[in-house]
């Protein structure tokens, strides 16, 4: 299940109820991605996320065919956050279920980092000093390149 | 033949509005040269575009990279390199 | 922090107790296992799961020692049970902080893995026609191995 | 010289108890010896210990080789390989 939502998320309770929903996988992977109160030495804030209405469910809905042709998943959850957030809220939850963890813990993996590459969000810091554009991360585009 | 151009994150913020409905000429049949006619549409168009190469794009909601065609395509889009997760 | 308990435990709220410890971390992985109630054709209607108290603490205690020195971690928690449990109730909870995502996923994977050829718990299945006590893996222990 | 022996899972089983103290003659220098030793207890112990490559062993809570000495250990274990997680 893919849901991109504004409002804020219990982390807890998404994983619960997604482990309700796959009783019988032995292990379940999950990745929860959290707003930073800091960048280097500056405080953070806020977090605005904008995202491209539409597309975003589109692409998340193309990751979780591509997860679930890669690896033998019973279940799969992305909640991705958009709209203004603050520290520590969480940004981003993966969830993958499987008969055998290496394929719950692959494909949480290659979701996260397909997601930071193809995913249309960007991210605006709040600083005491202004809003920036985040930029892209080269470590992100090495990572996702791994999995091609 | 109209289309939809979308702007995200600080494309929005040069071009000074986050989506447009426009009739580029007949002879734009690519992503590369509507970046060339929206560069010609106002100093904000032309300062968002004024490097292509920290720009990536979308076609009808897809990756495409500046070289594809348009087609038929109703929207586009125009953004930097995803920052989200 | 590491314990081995006895009673049920609610992955969520463990979760998101864990996630208030780390409010700094940008990224947070954790592994649910979970009791299946069938191995291949037969149901199993419960697990005991022996452990050596003593030791069992402090397997975990080198393994999380281990992670911090291979990885950056802001924290580590690893809950595990013993005692009688019954599908599909949690059996183990690993989750890792880290600034970086790649750091939190790779302890998470390699605390599992390690725990599951070093730490003293032994699964006993009970079925239909009897309890059996799980055969070790070949295949944990070639995923232990490529941690070497 | 006192020993505390555990037994855990399927070893447990078949030698019929989870633990017992015992005092094994001063040539029992090695975990290796020391199953020889216990194998001669019982019947349940020489089941237990039939065949050796399917038990580890630890030495105080430590997992040891089959080759490690028993120096002043206070504790040892005998176990299958873990199955947990």
């Amino acid at each position: 299940m893919v849901r991109v939502q504004k409002h804020a998320f219990d982390p807890g309770a998404e994983i619960n109820a997604f482990l309700a929903t796959v009783p019988k996988s032995g292990g379940v992977a999950t990745f929860v991605g959290q707003v930073r109160d800091f960048k280097g030495a500056e405080t953070v804030h806020a977090m605005t996320l904008e995202h491209y209405p539409g597309m975003a469910e589109r692409e998340f809905a193309a990751l979780a065919a591509e997860a679930r042709r890669r690896w033998v998943l019973d279940g799969l959850l992305i909640i991705h956050r958009y709209g203004e957030l603050r520290p520590p809220e969480p940004i981003v939850l993966v969830a993958t279920a499987a008969a055998h963890r290496a394929d719950a813990f692959a494909a949480c993996e290659f979701l996260m980092d397909w997601l930071k590459t193809k995913a249309p969000f960007w991210k605006k810091e709040a600083f005491e000093s202004g809003e920036t554009w985040v930029a892209s991360s080269a470590d992100d585009e090495a990572r996702a390149q791994r999995w091609k | 033949m109209a289309l939809h151009v979308l702007y995200f994150a600080w494309v929005k913020d040069k071009v000074g509005r986050g989506e447009e409905t426009l009739s580029p000429p007949p002879a734009v049949k690519t992503v590369s040269a509507l970046m060339d006619w929206l560069a010609t549409q106002s100093p904000g168009h032309a300062a968002a575009f004024s490097d292509r190469r920290l720009i990536k794009a979308a076609v009808d909601q897809q990756h495409v990279d500046h070289g594809a065609a348009l087609d038929g395509a109703g929207e586009v889009a125009f953004f930097p390199p995803v920052t989200g997760g």
